[in-house]
């Protein structure tokens, strides 16, 4: 009973990518902008099924969560049996809208895109068909495929339209993801080699959450502690977490603004959903070991530490925000390595409120760069002066990371903070050093937020900005929903995340703890 | 009546002279030499096998094909370094070093 | 349809804020500042007439919640919990917002952004007025932060001057600290008893949640008490209130001297049932060390409103020590005093440097009282208040202070100091609060021309100094302490209050933790007799309280005939006395090097440990990655047997840097001449021959 | 016994040619050399009773390819060709491959046994053509298309320049 | 030899069709006028290669590997199964391709065009039969007959001091090693008195493998490693197609190596099962060293390249290194077609990839990694093309090199081969760098002044005109890769089914 609108949603881009191929100049940005509206319009329908359930109920168990099942026989000779499989659940619906909203903005971002513009949007569809893909595959194949899928347009799209390191950007991003899916492969086959489904192999992967489907990783410890680690590389190298971090500044600094949006919002997100999804489900007593744990949560909060640490000392604009992901996705993994239902609900709401805030700061970011094509923080200042509504959203957006309550930021922080200070399984005191540590960050968040907006919103109108005009209407259309969902999100968390997401993760949960 | 074995091991000797041959010499034809004494080697190979009753007749069927392809590589390869002295105007194939790395 | 009333009333600062950010500019100067203070005097009316009807009507408290978000497995419910203390502080936030915002149209005048000024003045009223209503840890930690950030941005309002931003930029991350430990002491406390509402907590506590680990509810007192800390200014986080006088002075007056810094004092004493006795005596001693330090150093203080903000430091310390000692309803009820005449006192600098034309400096005042004839009036009652002049609303609150202090010492001799303290600095309160005020109205004219422009402000500023001054005067009338009967198992009975004080002491906590339940942490234990704890108390009532208003108004006099000897009658020159104590003068003028000491520790420490995150991550992390291609490339160089003369033009860029390679070995091996060929492949076909022989 | 000397007669003159090919340096009389090999080789085979074997290498081997190489010679060695010596490195490595080949390939001749039964009678023309015919029907027809192709090829490449051109011998020079 | 019946020789009519094209093309070349052109005889050879294609078709042959001498006469010395029927259609096809492609980059004379077909048409007749040879001899003559007119193709351009010097050495090599494969194939008829793989084996497997059928066997991989390019006898390959042209070069990566592929994946599935196991491991390993050796050898020397078409030839290098793993599963027939699909999807990445390298070096005047500069701006369609084409051989999912690499690492990994899988997966990551040179050079860096490099005629920098036959051989390649991805499903099926019983 494949209801296609899933399929309809990933393809919809696709279909974007052909027409703005052969379509002429000067329609390009308007079919690009057409397309990704009616993929917005179109995720918009998958609310309906997730409104219906009462909290409660939802999702009586991790295997049918599911919902928009879609199956199709993709590849079943010679002993595979692949299956194109889509579907959603608490944690892949929100992503999916995420996607569809941030990829709508950035195309209207990218309204100003001069180089070949056709290339531009071709690779900037295909990216958001990859992303979707990513989000909603359930066949681990499938899953892989999408997830390279994703590489090749990021790999032009930093290296053709970027800035002055463009190249070497874009080649160290490729490579370290490429490493990453590398390991992952092994995984896959690993996985599809060692699993029988009644006998058969298979890449399903709900049906490998499901005990015995994987006999020889019940017995042999090691199996599944090197399975865990290898899986783990791959989406620690996406999220990013502490040694393999350093290609997110460069990549970030060298793209230009729309695409830093979308790698900052949603290509950060899949290495925290790929951990939800594949990870932790199939290899639960893996996750639960307490060493795996602290060794996690150790990371987690460095991570924390460490953004914050190198965000204080930066002076580009952009590589501050970047290190500011970077500390905003280490109370992700920290909210996952713990085991505790608050901290997943916290780790799975700050994907989300990261993607709003970090999109919106990266483009608050770029819309200073198109005025004064430099993004070096002591030079500018007094912007208050010359762009008081600009600086009002600006403020909004940076507060909004800061973790202010009453705006997104603060709901996911608290959540991983007060869970993890409930966890067990580090033992009676380990989690709860870690939350004072990872408290400690507060501090420092607002350090280099309040100090970076200082440096360059406040204090005396400097003559070299004199004629910087206001922030235009088309940026105002970009900035306000973003700011609306702060807000939105800050206020009613309850109704406009949690409702759908903390079932699934519950049963996750459960599979684990 | 000689046995099997000196056969085998004038034609080994062939062989190891064959390919000392060819690698000492520069000069193109030189190798071509070389090459020829491979070929006996096997040529006498087969037939001595075949006499000496291991497989009957095919033996020296065989050696008189091998004999015919060494003909028809002699004829390309001369072909080629006629080409080659055309155009370097040398037989020194070590000349011919422009293309490497 | 009571507690309706009081959200209504707490809603319309947010509309206020919600209508002028839209429309802020377009409203324009006067109109804005007429629409904010109407909003918030409408507010004072119905939460007066709240009040009246729940002086009659007298329910014990009441609660409104819905739920709002679940946390785990717990769910949290956002609502209000209106008691009698809720109700007071309510009333006095309204009201002297009120008189502030239209204080505030006056003063403001002409500036440019106007408007925008009194967003951020209703947005700070809505988060206050929610602050005093809310009922869970939570909802307070949420209008926690953001009366923080209103005082940011009217810190920084005028956000030209950079010592304004700074000063802006301090107030919040020193807050922020604050809050920091605030966040680990909720996260303690939802920990361990699973709820977040107060009442289910108080319960929870009471049913021995923390059965067995005692030290932990101290350790969550304290982490909560830190949250109090950072935001009154008190001892180790005091160092960002002086700094905040950087904004407006109605700003100082409603933020830094009536409600946000007094949410500390009102999050104690809502939190009061669980601090444990060892965490009420670390209370205390925080309270004694602010007040006696803030004390001295407002005596060197020049600028008018530095003095006034320590002496506020002071006056928060008093009230953070009536609650360490257990004067619960003491500290609670001077804290509404002190909001008026301090409120008053602000206005009236606020006055002075309005007529000065922005002359802070109290060494070129003098002789204002001909000039500003109610400025100085409204000034000298709030003075004599301050200092605890009988028949004035603070002589009543702080001599109840000193009463529950001496009550507390008398029976636990060995904190004799948490006495001797508070009473010495009562005697330097109304030393340095006269000398300000004889300085500033009444000594000879230093400097000729701030004297000749001075002039009295309008009509709409010295009308509500004229209100607050009459509120300091009646506000203490009438009031009597209630008397304290012991239940049994720690609990108390209070009975017999009467006026302001009275309808404090209702909302006093009925239990308090008990030293046996602390180390045992279960309620259970038995606890001090009945009839040992009544006697105490009536033992209590009569004597201590006449002794400390004794001491009280001794002291009082003292400070003030010293003032007058030092400044009216010049006797003792100040001057030589500066000499003669140098040293100590120099020491309290910069304020015991505080602000130094934090900028030398933590904040170069952060920035040093920053910078080394910085070159870490560039040099060491990249410097791997890139350093491993690097080497390979000059290995793979290096090891090349002949230069490729055409090949290798320039090809170690960024890319190829980036690219491991290992290839140039293997490529020279590549001779281009045949013979090497065929030779390495005789010594492949030797080697392959030789290995399979061998095994044979 | 008279066999066995003359076998040893011949396989002498057999190596010593290819002895003295290796040390000589003109590459006329490496081709002499060549030519006294195949027919010392040929010798063999008769010896052996291959006689057509025999004659096939003396027709084809000395009259065709040997000649063909001395043609090759003459055309490419107008000027004097210079005295080509190997390096010092390649003998001695060249001398240690050749040996350690040579040692393994004795030594596993020597280890295998062969069905030691007598000599084949000698046969005549016809059973080898009959082989020919029967067994090798399939290479038979696949080698005269070889030499078709071969012939094609040599034919191509040897073509001479076309006059039109003009003669162009200055190295590097190219014919789009 | 009893009467021979047409019946007989149906096995034999596609290739009997493929040397009567030969015929006619060189007849027609004689009668047809001087310059007559080039189109009649193009169409001549393609008439011929369809006719062979149609004729394998009929073929239905049952699908054992190894088939008993049947009353055909052809199966004395081919193993005629439906992998022969595949490499007739394959390699014809391709053929038909490389035609096309060398049709639209011919630069040469028209009298030199029939020498080319006919050149072309004599190596492919001997690729199909070395690809299924049984009969040693007949294998060393279709062994030949492959190589004669490859090294006449690489020097095909006369006088031109590159291609000359790349068919001498090439020339000389292969003499080299076709002699030795010929001195093992003595030997081996010595030690067991036949010259038919299946006796061969038999007899090896009764009285076990004497040390001088080791060395046998060693020489026939030599000869055989030759023509596949893999380690120590790759040399030839960059020098030989640097000279070549693009087509040509193309023609040897892909026909040459796929049937000398299939044939050492046929005779060592038939050897190594029945062999005792300890020969049988240490054979294995050898394979084993050898392959991973090529890999790596060929990825590191790509990355110093500048002449595109020495990059594609140890990236074909390379990628002989991965097929070749193939050979190691012996257990069932996984392994075999695992290469055949392999083969199948390298054919449209060789191709696509030499034809584009052709072009430019047509027009641009040579194949240096800088006219390549800037291609992304002068003909971008060209350039996503050739971006297709790279990143398949890379072996990023969304083309199909990565579904045929899927196909391999499962097979190796499924059968114990681990250490293999993690090799190629190695070198996969490793060979991203030098393809990505090209990727950089075409997209990034821009089109600097006229670069410093000798002109084979042409402008460089220039925009470049595709012609339409060119078009559609590298659309039809490009889809193919996608459609190979997305269906992979039955490439592998179509793969399975020529062995499946």
């Amino acid at each position: 009973m494949n209801s296609w609108l899933l399929t309809s949603i990933i393809f919809v881009p696709l279909l974007g990518m052909g027409t703005v191929l052969v379509v002429p100049p000067h329609l390009i940005r308007r079919t690009a902008l057409l397309f990704t509206l009616l993929a917005f319009l179109l995720s918009l329908g998958i609310l309906p099924h997730f409104l219906g359930t009462p909290i409660q109920v939802f999702g009586a168990d991790y295997q049918n969560g599911f919902k928009l099942v879609d199956r199709l026989p993709w590849i079943h000779s010679g002993g595979f049996a692949i299956d194109y499989m889509v579907g959603v659940d608490g944690i892949g619906f929100p992503l999916v809208l995420l996607t569809t909203v941030i990829c709508l903005l950035a195309c209207i971002a990218s309204w100003n895109i001069t180089k070949s513009p056709r290339g531009y949007f071709a690779l900037f569809l295909l990216l958001e068909t990859g992303l979707l893909g990513v989000f909603t595959a359930l066949d681990f194949f499938l899953f892989y495929v999408f997830w390279e899928l994703t590489l090749l347009p990021m790999y032009f799209l930093i290296g053709i339209w970027g800035g002055p390191r463009r190249e070497y950007a874009a080649i160290k991003f490729f490579l370290y993801t490429l490493l990453g899916s590398v390991l992952m492969l092994i995984v896959m086959l690993w996985f599809f080699f060692a699993s029988n489904d009644q006998g058969a192999h298979t890449f399903n992967l709900i049906r490998l959450t499901t005990p015995g489907v994987l006999p020889a990783f019940a017995t042999h410890k090691a199996m599944w502690i090197a399975c865990f680690t290898m899986l783990y590389i791959a989406f620690a190298v996406k999220i990013p977490v502490f040694p393999f971090h350093t290609w997110l500044p460069d990549a970030h600094v060298e793209a230009p603004t729309p695409i830093s949006m979308i790698l900052a919002g949603l290509l950060l997100k899949m290495g925290g959903y790929g951990l939800l999804r594949i990870s932790y489900p199939i290899l639960p007593h893996a996750a639960a070991v307490q060493a795996v744990a602290w060794t996690l949560g150790i990371l987690g909060v460095i991570n924390i530490i460490y953004g914050a640490l190198c965000a204080l000392a930066q002076t580009d604009f952009k590589k501050l925000v970047a290190y500011s992901s970077i500390s905003h996705m280490g109370f992700v993994l920290l909210g996952i390595a713990l085991l505790t239902q608050a901290g997943f609900q916290g780790a799975m709401f700050q994907m989300i409120a990261h993607g709003i805030t970090s999109a919106a700061m990266f483009f608050l970011v770029g819309v200073i760069y198109d005025r004064v094509h430099h993004r070096d923080i002591p030079r500018l200042g007094g912007l208050a002066v010359q762009m008081p509504i600009y600086t009002g959203l600006a403020i909004l957006g940076f507060f909004a990371a800061m973790g202010l309550p009453g705006l997104c930021g603060f709901i996911g922080e608290i959540y991983v903070l007060l869970g993890s200070w409930q966890a067990q399984v580090l033992g009676p005191v380990g989690a709860k050093v870690l939350t004072v540590i990872a408290a400690v960050s507060v501090v420092l968040t607002a350090g280099y937020i309040l100090w970076s907006v200082q440096r360059v919103f406040l204090g005396a109108a400097k003559p070299e900005y004199e004629g910087v005009p206001e922030i235009s209407g088309r940026e105002i259309l970009v900035m306000a929903p973003l700011g609306a969902l702060a807000i939105a999100l800050g206020v009613l968390p309850w109704q406009t995340v949690f409702t759908f997401v903390s079932g699934t993760l519950d049963h996750i949960l459960k599979l684990v703890a | 009546m000689m046995g099997l074995t000196p056969y085998l091991i004038l034609s080994a000797i062939l062989l190891v002279l064959g390919i000392a041959i060819v690698i000492s010499k520069r000069n193109a034809i030189a190798m071509l030499i070389g090459v020829e004494f491979i070929l006996n080697a096997a040529t006498l190979n087969l037939v001595a096998f075949s006499r000496h009753g291991i497989g009957g007749l095919s033996g020296q069927t065989a050696a008189l094909f091998v004999i015919v392809l060494a003909a028809a590589e002699a004829v390309v390869a001369l072909a080629i370094f006629l080409n080659f002295y055309h155009t370097i105007a040398t037989v020194d194939i070590d000349q011919g070093d422009q293309l490497k790395g | 349809m009571m507690p309706y009333a009081f959200i209504i009333a707490w809603l319309l600062p947010l509309v206020g804020f919600v209508v002028l950010v839209f429309r802020g500019r377009r409203i324009g100067e006067p109109r804005s500042g007429y629409l904010a203070a109407g909003l918030m005097l409408t507010a004072a009316a119905i939460s007066l007439v709240g009040a009246t009807r729940w002086v009659i009507g007298h329910p014990a408290s009441l609660n409104v919640s819905t739920p709002w978000l679940r946390l785990g497995s717990q769910w949290i419910n956002f609502g209000v919990h209106i008691d009698s203390l809720t109700i007071v502080m309510f009333t006095m936030v309204t009201v002297v917002a009120s008189c502030i915002f239209i204080y505030s149209i006056g003063y403001m005048q002409g500036d440019p952004r106007f408007p925008r000024f009194f967003t951020y003045l209703s947005l700070f009223g809505f988060s206050m007025l929610g602050l005093i209503l809310a009922d869970s840890l939570i909802g307070l930690f949420i209008f926690w932060e953001l009366v923080g950030l209103c005082s940011y941005f009217l810190i920084g309002f005028w956000f030209e001057k950079t010592s304004a931003s700074n000063a802006a930029k301090k107030a919040f991350i020193v807050n922020r600290v604050g809050d920091c430990l605030f966040l680990i002491g909720i996260a303690t406390m939802l920990g361990t008893t699973g709820v977040v509402s107060l009442e289910s907590v108080f319960n929870q506590v009471r049913q021995g949640a923390f059965a067995g680990h005692g030290g932990l509810l101290t350790f969550a007192g304290i982490c909560l008490f830190f949250g109090a800390v950072g935001k009154s200014a008190q001892f180790p986080l005091h160092v960002w209130l002086p700094d905040a006088m950087e904004g407006p002075t109605p700003v100082s007056a409603l933020i830094h001297a009536a409600t946000m810094v007094a949410a500390g004092v009102y999050l104690v004493g809502r939190i009061f049932p669980l601090l444990t006795p060892t965490a009420l005596l670390f209370v205390a001693y925080i309270g004694a060390i602010t007040l006696i330090g803030s004390a001295l150093i407002a005596i060197v203080m020049t600028d008018i409103k530095r003095v006034l903000a320590y002496s506020t430091i002071s006056q928060l310390g008093y009230m953070i020590l009536a609650l360490g000692v257990g004067g619960w309803a003491a500290g609670l009820f001077h804290l509404i005093t002190h909001a008026c005449f301090k409120a008053l006192l602000f206005l009236g600098s606020g006055s002075v440097i309005h007529g000065c034309h922005g002359e802070q400096d109290i060494r070129k005042m003098g002789q204002l009282h001909r000039k500003m004839p109610i400025t100085s009036i409204t000034f000298l009652i709030a003075t004599l208040a301050i200092a605890g002049v009988p028949l004035l609303s603070g002589f009543y609150s702080k001599d109840a202070i000193l009463a529950s202090a001496l009550g507390f010492t008398w029976t636990h001799r060995v904190h004799g100091l948490l006495f001797i303290l508070p009473a010495v600095a009562a005697a330097i309160t109304a030393f340095y609060m006269l000398r300000l005020y004889l300085l500033t109205f009444w000594t000879q004219a230093r400097d000729e021309h701030v004297h000749h422009h001075a002039h009295e402000s309008p009509k709409v500023m010295w009308v509500p100094l004229a209100v607050l001054a009459v509120l300091t005067v009646f506000i203490g009338w009438g009031g009597k302490m209630p008397e304290r009967h012991s239940l049994g198992e720690g609990r108390y009975q209070y009975e017999g209050g009467r006026g302001l004080v009275g309808l404090i002491a209702e909302a006093q906590p009925q239990w308090a933790v008990s030293w046996q339940m602390q180390e045992a942490g279960h309620p259970s234990v038995s606890d001090v007799s009945r009839e040992e704890a009544d006697a105490e108390a009536a033992h209590e009532e009569h004597g201590f309280h006449l002794m400390a208003m004794a001491i009280a108004t001794s002291a009082m006099l003292a400070g003030v005939l010293m003032a007058w000897l030092v400044y009216s009658k010049e006797l003792i020159s100040a001057g030589k006395a500066t000499q003669v104590l140098a040293p100590v003068h120099k020491l309290l003028w910069n304020k015991f090097y505080f602000d130094e000491l934090y900028r030398a520790t933590f904040v170069a420490g952060i920035l040093l440990l920053a910078s080394f995150g910085k070159w870490f991550d560039r040099v060491v992390l990249d410097g791997l990655a890139d350093g491993s291609a690097r080497w390979m490339a000059r290995l793979a160089f290096f090891s090349g047997l002949t230069l490729d003369n055409r090949g290798v033009d320039g090809l170690v860029n960024g890319a190829a840097r980036l690219a491991l390679v290992g290839g140039n070995l293997v490529r020279k091996a590549q001779t281009g001449r045949v013979r090497n060929y065929i030779l390495a492949l005789t010594t492949g076909g030797a080697v392959i021959v030789l290995v399979f022989v061998w095994i044979w | 016994m008279l066999e066995a000397v003359i076998f040893f007669l011949l396989a002498g003159l057999a190596v010593a040619a290819g002895v003295a090919i290796l040390l000589s340096t003109s590459i006329v009389r490496m081709a002499y050399w060549l030519i006294t090999m195949l027919i010392a080789v040929g010798g063999l085979y008769f010896l052996l009773g291959a006689y057509f074997v025999g004659v096939i290498q003396i027709l084809v081997y000395v009259g065709g390819v040997a000649v063909l190489l001395v043609f090759g010679v003459m055309l490419t060695s107008r000027q004097l060709a210079p005295k080509l010596r190997p390096g010092r490195g390649e003998v001695v490595w060249l001398a240690l491959v050749g040996f350690v080949l040579l040692e393994a390939l004795t030594l596993s001749i020597l280890h295998t046994r062969w069905q030691q039964n007598a000599m084949a009678p000698a046969n005549s023309v016809g059973e080898i053509g009959r082989s020919l015919l029967g067994e090798f029907l399939g290479p038979f027809e696949l080698v005269s298309v070889l030499l078709l192709v071969a012939m094609l090829g040599a034919a191509y490449l040897a073509r001479p320049k076309v006059p039109t051109q003009g003669p162009q011998h200055a190295k590097g020079t190219t014919v789009p | 030899m009893d009467g021979l019946t047409p019946e007989h020789l149906r096995y034999l009519w596609p290739v009997l069709a493929l040397i009567v094209t030969l015929g006619a093309i060189l007849v027609g070349a004689l009668i047809g006028r001087e310059g007559s052109g080039r189109r009649g005889l193009l169409a001549a050879a393609l008439a011929g290669l369809i006719l062979a294609v149609l004729l394998a078709l009929r073929l239905n042959p049952h699908s054992a590997l190894r088939t008993p001498p049947s009353g055909d006469w052809l199966s004395r010395y081919l193993f005629l199964d439906p992998l022969y029927r595949f490499v007739i259609i394959y390699l014809s096809i391709f053929l038909g391709g490389i035609l096309l492609v060398s049709n639209s980059l011919w630069r040469r004379p028209t009298w030199e065009w029939p020498v080319y077909l006919c050149l072309l048409i004599g190596s492919l007749i001997g690729m199909i039969l070395l690809a299924s040879a049984r009969h040693l001899i007949f294998l060393a003559i279709a062994f030949e007959m492959a190589s004669l007119p490859s090294y006449v193709l690489v020097g095909f351009r006369r006088f031109n001091t590159k291609s000359a010097e790349g068919a001498a050495k090439y020339v000389v090599f292969g003499a080299v090693c076709s002699a030795l494969m010929i001195y093992g194939i003595s030997l081996l008829y010595g030690v067991t008195g036949t010259f038919d793989w299946e006796q061969i084996v038999l007899r090896l497997a009764v009285e076990g493998v004497p040390p001088l059928a080791v060395a046998a066997l060693v020489c026939l991989f030599i000869g055989l490693a030759f023509k596949i390019s893999l380690a120590p006898m790759h040399f030839w390959c960059p020098d030989a197609f640097e000279a070549a042209g693009a087509d040509v070069a193309a023609w040897l990566s892909v026909g040459s190596k796929s049937a000398a592929l299939l044939a050492l994946a046929r005779l060592a599935h038939i050897l190594l099962p029945s062999i005792s196991p300890g020969i049988r491991d240490h054979a294995i390993l050898l394979v084993a060293v050898v392959a991973i050796v090529t890999m790596t050898v060929a990825n590191l020397s790509a990355y110093w390249q500048t002449s595109v078409k020495r990059l594609l030839a140890y990236s074909s290098i390379a990628h002989a290194g991965y097929i070749v793993c193939g050979v190691l599963v012996l257990a069932d027939t996984a392994g075999t077609a695992a290469i055949v699909a392999y083969i199948l999807v390298y054919l449209l990445m060789n191709l696509g990839a030499f034809s584009v390298t052709g072009l430019i070096e047509a027009q641009n005047g040579s194949d240096h990694l800088d006219n390549f500069v800037g291609l992304g701006t002068r003909n971008p369609r060209l350039a996503a093309v050739m971006t297709f084409f790279l990143f398949s051989l890379v072996g990023l999912p969304p083309l199909a090199g990565f579904a045929v690499k899927w196909i391999l690492l499962s097979t190796l990994w499924q059968h114990e081969l681990a250490f293999v899988v993690v090799a190629i997966l190695a070198n996969t990551l490793f060979s991203l760098f030098y393809y990505m040179r090209i990727a950089r050079a075409m997209y990034f860096s821009s089109p600097q002044p006229v670069p410093s490099l000798q002109l084979d005629g042409g402008s460089p920098l220039a925009t470049i005109q595709v012609p339409g036959l060119m078009v559609a051989v590298l659309a039809v390649c490009a889809a193919g890769l996608i459609a190979l991805f997305l269906g992979w499903g039955l490439l592998n099926n179509l793969s399975l089914s020529l062995f499946a019983t």
